[in-house]
């Protein structure tokens, strides 16, 4: 399986990419330890699946574009 | 309905009429209600004098394309118009317009005031702000008071 | 703060550009939350093709800036701005145009929430619709749903 | 004492007049009495007394203006 991944904001300056691909993960919580390399992941992360607010136990399927971003700060 | 990611800096009232022009609306709707949110040169006490606005771009338009959709469910809307702004943007540009168009008054002003608030608390733009202190991400927005 | 009382069209998207340049507020606002209440071509399923708008002069003066010093009061506005059309009056044509400036965005938006139900509710205007069942004054205002 | 009465709206076209004084009056419901030769007074009239809304029982003062009106239907 392939998952495209993506980090924004200051989760991007944090962790220092913005963009990579992870396989082999069952949860969005597995794609972030993957692709961070087990770094913790602060509180107050954000993730959304195929554009969707999601939980970090949601399922991932093959294909899911998964991103992890900080509270937005839009408007 | 209509959902636009602005790179550049545009003009709220302008961008309100020209909608109202080009739209089929004429002499239907009896209530207008809009909000724009405009860049101010302090926040948090600390000067600012530049802004970065960082998005996801498939995702904000397809969050901000989902909200108009909600608000059209919840409220007798007959249009509705979202302009949000990214890149480089410097004090008293406007950020974001919210318009919408209804027949009688509540609808267009709950639904603007409920659009500003979803938006503001969901969608993924995040601001990093330049000033005399350096850059720095926005941590969390207000709760608007 | 600012009333107007107007007697000829007026066009509320370029009445809130030049208030906006006119004051000294730029750089200070965040937010501005307006409503425009347009008049439409049908009410009550009659045909309306003209509307005459009375109002009390000198009490219309005086009740609308007490409205925008109470809004004031309540609210921790930058300004405000209310127009209202008399006169002659064809479909399409705005009748009233509310604007509030604030630092955040409770306030300019529940502020002008307030003010158009105020408005509504108190302000001394009276409709007079003109259709092809002839002329009607407009009895009460809708609760706005 | 002089008493400015003004009527607005359908109500000045019922009661015929949109201007006129009164004398000797000791509320706002007795210029009302005065002004229109007692006329039945509708339900819903509205009075404001120097152009602040006020109650037919309101106290009148020489050189006041006195205003009937029907519900507004402004905005």
């Amino acid at each position: 399986m392939s998952i495209q991944v993506k980090f924004f904001a200051s989760l991007r300056e944090t962790i220092g990419i913005s963009e990579t691909q992870v396989t082999s993960v069952s949860t969005a919580g597995d794609v972030w330890d993957s692709a961070t390399n087990n770094s913790e992941r602060p509180i107050n992360v954000l993730v959304a699946v195929n554009l969707e607010y999601a939980q970090f136990d949601s399922l991932i399927n093959d294909g899911d574009e998964v991103a992890f971003f900080p509270p937005v700060t839009g408007g | 309905m209509s959902t636009h990611i602005s790179l550049q800096a545009f003009d709220p009232w302008r961008a309100i009429a020209e909608h109202q022009q080009q739209s089929a609306l004429d002499k239907q709707f009896g209530a207008t209600a809009s909000f724009v949110g405009t860049m101010r040169d302090f926040n948090d006490s600390a000067n600012v004098s530049r802004m970065v606005l960082e998005h996801y771009p498939e995702m904000t338009q397809h969050y901000l394309e989902q909200l108009e959709n909600q608000a059209q469910q919840k409220w007798e809307l007959l249009d509705s118009l979202i302009i949000h702004r990214v890149g480089e943007i410097t004090p008293a540009d406007p950020i974001v317009l919210i318009a919408c168009w209804s027949a009688h008054r509540r609808a267009a002003l709950d639904a603007c005031s409920w659009l500003i608030e979803e938006l503001k608390h969901n969608a993924p733009f995040w601001k990093k702000e330049s000033g005399q202190n350096g850059d720095r991400w926005v941590e969390k927005n207000t709760d608007g008071l």
